[in-house]
């Protein structure tokens, strides 16, 4: 290796990019394909400057769109190395045609998204709306709450995405600005521990094995593209969350942290629960502990894997409480918010009495007070001890002027 | 937990001052955070910073703050904006100006009762690094109104911090941390 | 491959592979006729079934310029050492370019209705068109 | 650098192992096949190829069979380009990095596409590759119309041609723009090696390819494919058409070295009125009608003064 490694400090006060940016360094990223977009450029310079300082051998191709970005991705990890990008909103709207081809093309690549609006009206802060728009691409998703989250998952993303029973890409999201230009103190992994728990990529199907020639990116009619799409579908249902699980647990015996499908904050004895993703969990966690000093047994459920999304861990947690909030950080568009839906997908059918309501909040980075938490939770224990829902279905939180409420 | 606020213009260096000051107190075993917030505008435009610091670690992503200090590092927004929005009783301004206080004060009513410090740090800067980047100097003065760490541990740690840049500059950096520290009343 | 083949029979991935096994060598160094083709190379495949006229190939007026090898859309003229040998009628969609380029006089491929006996048609082969140029 | 393999005439050609199979789907008589041939032939090297969602790419890897004996990628319409730029860019970072499992091998980076998939969607991706200059050639198939998707108007389409989209009616004559140049545009990259090519001419499109392929950096080829079924002629004349295109001038075969350096590759000794090439097309049948005459004059003019050009910029060794 004709690279240089870097000594870490126990502690680095990284952003989120920068902590995603050392990630892919670590891991030995071959080929980083991509175009920038704020907010999550920096991991993309931060790859880029590491290879001008010779801490990284990879290539970095600095192609002159998103969808050629993924398109480059695409063609390098046919080719059978280790791939990624960085991108945010109207960029990953731009790939979104290849984020299906890279899935179907079973083809690794991990793709840091950093969420941020979609226009119109432009906006560069945070929402979920981008990591909403991709949900059913095939792609397994992670979501980091903080940066170092945003570092460990970029690690374990490698790990489960390039496993040949897998051989899905993997989006790590974390909020934009709120945990990719937050500093923070993190935990970094030694350089060697980092990539020997990434372990060295093995391909598979590379088209740079001359002895094998093969062809990528084939046509199916209507005779073979259900059974592809089935077989992949099976795959991420059947061989994913175990492989996530070995993958958690791998990282826990050298790190010391623990990762879940659902992270759960004091939900054992917890009667009202909020369910959200991104920074907005770890305000919520500090509420809830603010409203059991209240005597309101206040829980918080965290989606960390989003696709493929945990539907028994999520039913066998809520089950047993009397009032649930999920949090939508997205323009619903004309119906309940897409993570409100998941989460009443997984209680249908089952016998549970619990109260659901939806809350739309924080577009555009508008921000999630820990005020508006505050609310939430009461309202939700009037819900509970009235046994039934005391608002409309779905409210808009944080927005200006009179209320909003649907459903 | 301990909150504070910086007024800056965009370029004038407040978002890498937060992340120093995060970076030097996370070396003491704190937990910490710094962020800004950033719209699309460019290069003069006013802007925030923060810091939270605190024993556990640090879960409060909200932006809304309820500041211990109020750092200004451009003299004109403390008429252009609102430094004092949700102010606390006790918040502490630390104020660049060039100003005596009881001028600034005259000038801008609002800080009228506020515990205020002013220290010229576009003057500092100017006169040490040769640019008007007035982050380090406003930490210099940090030090002296909060008492938080020695001067001197603090430039050393700073000196690790400013290590990629020329050492000329972390030269005069270190005298406008110091004439700062010196100067700020 | 069986049109049977149910969702968890086939490897993952829209990808196909041209060989069976190992290939120790660039396939442009072997002929086709050495190669282990897998099941899924086109090779392996026919498309006689689209032709609706044939070529058929009278070697006695061949001057094996090869004309009808480099321009044959569907590689089914069958050269071996600079020697045209005969026609691939499993690919062959009998689109009739190499009775076009062929340069000889009578041409030496001609076509014919695809239920024509081929014996029969060269014994009857026309002779020199005196009006070509 | 890999050996160039020797091809002195068209029998020591024909010994070259096809890496293309029958049994594909293209239609009979379809010029693509031809180019694409000549192309694999005209190498002994390894090759990492893509194709942009086109006639060829549908036609030549459909499940259950690829017509590809060499690595072959295909992702979208306008991406077949940066596809192989990926494999380009990953061949350089296992190089580096000493992971390749055939280090001795010489691979060749090739990406196909139509005029739909280069001159239109997948332009800005083409002049991407292009300006990063990527060890990689890009061939485009050009039959001037979206054929794939049933005779479409592209931007390649010429003035006076009948396309689906710019049909010939009681008042129009069709397509009413002229094409646009592919080969100037893409060699304003400044990219080593740009080239027209057309099949007839075998050995010109062998002797540019072999070029194109050893030299470092980026390479565009417009080859020109006469399309049966929107061109409107028997299958059996695709290369009666194909030398009509090259012999009337309407497709001159040329090449531009590093950006700027005009060679004319082929004169032809009787050079073919246009009209004869409109005439043997039914896309510009309407054409020969009185009221549209002019058109096939200016469509004369405007050939000559092409080539006037052309010859004005190959004498001017700038």
């Amino acid at each position: 290796m004709a690279f240089d490694k870097l000594e870490l400090n126990e502690i680095e006060v990284w952003d989120g990019n920068h902590a995603a940016a050392q990630a892919l360094r670590q891991a030995q990223v071959d080929v980083v394909s991509a175009y920038p977009i704020t907010p999550s450029t920096a991991v993309v310079e931060g790859y880029a400057k590491f290879k001008a300082d010779n801490l990284v051998e990879g290539e970095v191709v600095m192609v002159e769109s998103e969808h050629a970005a993924m398109s480059g991705c695409i063609g390098a990890a046919a080719a059978g190395g280790r791939v990624a990008t960085a991108t945010a909103s109207q960029g990953l709207a731009l790939m979104a045609e290849t984020l299906y081809q890279a899935s179907g093309m079973r083809l690794p690549i991990v793709l840091n998204l950093v969420n941020r609006a979609l226009a119109a009206p432009l906006n560069v802060n945070c929402d979920h709306s981008d990591m909403y728009m991709v949900r059913d691409s095939g792609w397994i998703q992670f979501d980091a709450f903080n940066a170092q989250e945003a570092y460990d998952l970029n690690l374990i993303a490698f790990k489960v995405g390039e496993d040949h029973d897998v051989r899905l890409p993997v989006v790590v999201n974390q909020d934009g600005f709120l945990t990719s230009h937050t500093a923070q103190g993190l935990h970094p992994l030694s350089d060697d521990d980092a990539y020997n728990f990434v372990g060295e990529y093995k391909p598979m199907n590379d088209m740079l094995d001359f002895e094998h020639p093969v062809s990528h990116g084939i046509q199916t009619e209507e005779d073979w593209h259900f059974e592809h799409k089935a077989r992949q579908h099976a795959d991420t249902m059947n061989i994913v969350p175990a492989k996530i699980d070995e993958a958690f647990a791998e990282f826990e015996r050298i790190s010391g942290r623990k990762y879940n499908h659902i992270e759960k904050y004091d939900m054992d004895d917890a009667e009202v629960c909020v369910v959200c993703m991104g920074t907005s969990v770890e305000t919520a966690r500090e509420v809830a502990k603010e409203m059991r000093e209240k005597g309101i047994k206040a829980g918080v459920i965290g989606i960390r894997v989003f696709r493929p999304f945990p539907f028994a861990d999520i039913s066998e947690a809520l089950k047993d409480l009397k009032a649930v909030a999920v949090l939508d950080r997205s323009a619903p568009g004309g119906a309940a918010g897409a993570l409100f839906n998941e989460i009443a997908g997984s209680l249908i059918n089952t016998d549970t009495k619990v109260l659901l309501s939806g809350y739309i909040y924080g577009l555009g980075g508008r921000d999630l007070t820990k005020k508006h938490l505050v609310d939430l939770y009461t309202e939700l224990q009037a819900n509970a001890d009235a046994g039934k829902l005391l608002t409309q279905q779905q409210q808009f939180i944080g927005v200006r002027g009179p209320k909003l409420a649907f459903l | 937990m301990l909150e504070i606020r910086w007024h800056s213009r965009a370029g004038q260096g407040a978002v890498t001052g937060a992340k120093g000051l995060a970076d030097v107190i996370s070396t003491t075993g704190k937990h910490v955070q710094a962020f800004a917030f950033y719209g699309s505008a460019k290069r003069g435009a006013a802007m925030t910073a923060y810091n939270r610091v605190d024993d556990k670690p640090v879960l409060n992503h909200e932006k809304y703050m309820e500041p211990d200090y109020v750092f200004v590092i451009d003299p004109a927004l403390v008429y252009t904006s609102d430094v004092t929005v949700n102010g606390k009783d006790n918040t502490k301004y630390i104020i660049t100006t060039h100003l005596p206080k009881d001028e600034l004060i005259k000038a801008q009513p609002k800080l009228e009762g506020k515990e205020v410090y002013t220290v010229d740090c576009i003057t500092i800067a100017n006169e040490t690094i040769g640019r008007p980047i007035p982050n380090t100097p406003m930490l210099g003065a940090f030090m002296k109104i909060s008492e938080m760490y020695d001067i001197e541990f603090f430039k050393e740690s700073m000196k690790r911090i400013l290590k990629k840049l020329p050492q000329k500059i972390v030269d005069a950096n270190m005298i406008a941390i110091q004439r700062a520290y010196d100067e700020v009343k | 491959m069986s049109k049977q083949q149910g969702w968890d029979e086939f490897e993952i991935g829209a990808m196909l592979r041209s060989f069976d096994g190992k290939i120790d060598e660039c396939p442009a160094f072997t002929p086709q006729r050495d190669r282990n083709y897998s099941q899924n190379s086109s090779h392996v495949a026919s498309v006689a079934d689209w032709r609706l006229i044939k070529p058929v190939y009278n070697k006695d007026y061949c001057i094996d310029c090869q004309f009808c090898w480099v321009y044959c859309p569907d590689v089914s003229i069958i050269s071996r050492d600079k020697k045209m040998i005969g026609i691939d009628m499993d690919h062959c969609k009998g689109c009739g370019v190499c009775v076009e380029v062929c340069p000889t006089n009578p041409k030496s491929l001609l076509m014919f209705p695809e239920q024509a006996d081929e014996e029969t048609e060269i014994a009857s082969w026309p002779t020199k068109d005196e009006k070509e140029e | 650098m890999s050996e160039i393999k020797k091809i002195k005439n068209l029998k020591e050609f024909s010994t070259s192992a096809d890496r293309f199979e029958g049994a594909h789907l293209l239609c009979p008589g379809c010029a693509h096949s031809i180019i694409v041939r000549e192309v694999l032939n005209a190498t002994n090297d390894d090759l990492v190829l893509a194709a942009s969602t086109g006639c060829l790419e549908v036609c030549t890897a459909v499940y259950p069979y690829t017509s590809w004996d060499a690595s072959w990628i295909h992702i979208g319409f306008e991406n077949g380009s940066t596809a192989v730029s990926g494999a380009e860019a990953m061949y350089k970072a296992l190089k580096t990095k000493g992971r390749l499992k055939q280090p001795d091998r010489n691979p060749k980076f090739v990406a196909f596409g139509g005029d739909g998939s280069s001159y239109d969607i997948g332009f800005q991706w083409i002049s991407g590759c292009m300006e990063r200059n990527h060890n990689m050639m890009y061939i485009v198939l050009d039959n001037e119309v979206y054929a794939n998707t049933g005779g479409q108007r592209s931007s390649s389409t010429p003035i006076g041609a009948s396309a689906t989209t710019t049909p010939a009616g009681s008042v129009s004559y069709g397509e009413k723009r002229n094409k646009k140049d592919m080969v100037a545009i893409m060699a304003s990259h400044n990219i080593p090696y740009s080239a027209q090519v057309a099949p007839n001419k075998w050995k010109d499109m062998v002797k540019k390819i072999q070029h194109g392929m050893n030299v470092e950096g980026a390479v565009f080829i417009n080859a020109v494919s006469p399309c049966t079924t929107e061109w409107k002629f028997d299958p059996k004349d695709t290369m009666h058409l194909a030398d009509l295109s090259t012999d009337s001038l309407v497709f001159p075969l040329y090449e531009i070295i590093d950006g700027h350096e005009l060679n004319i590759t082929y004169r032809p000794k009787n050079i073919v009125p246009v009209e004869e090439y409109l005439a043997a097309q039914g896309r510009f049948k309407h054409l020969f009608k009185d009221e549209y005459k002019y058109l096939i004059k200016e469509w004369q003019t405007r050939v000559d003064a092409n080539w006037a050009y052309l010859q004005r910029r190959e004498e001017a060794r700038v």
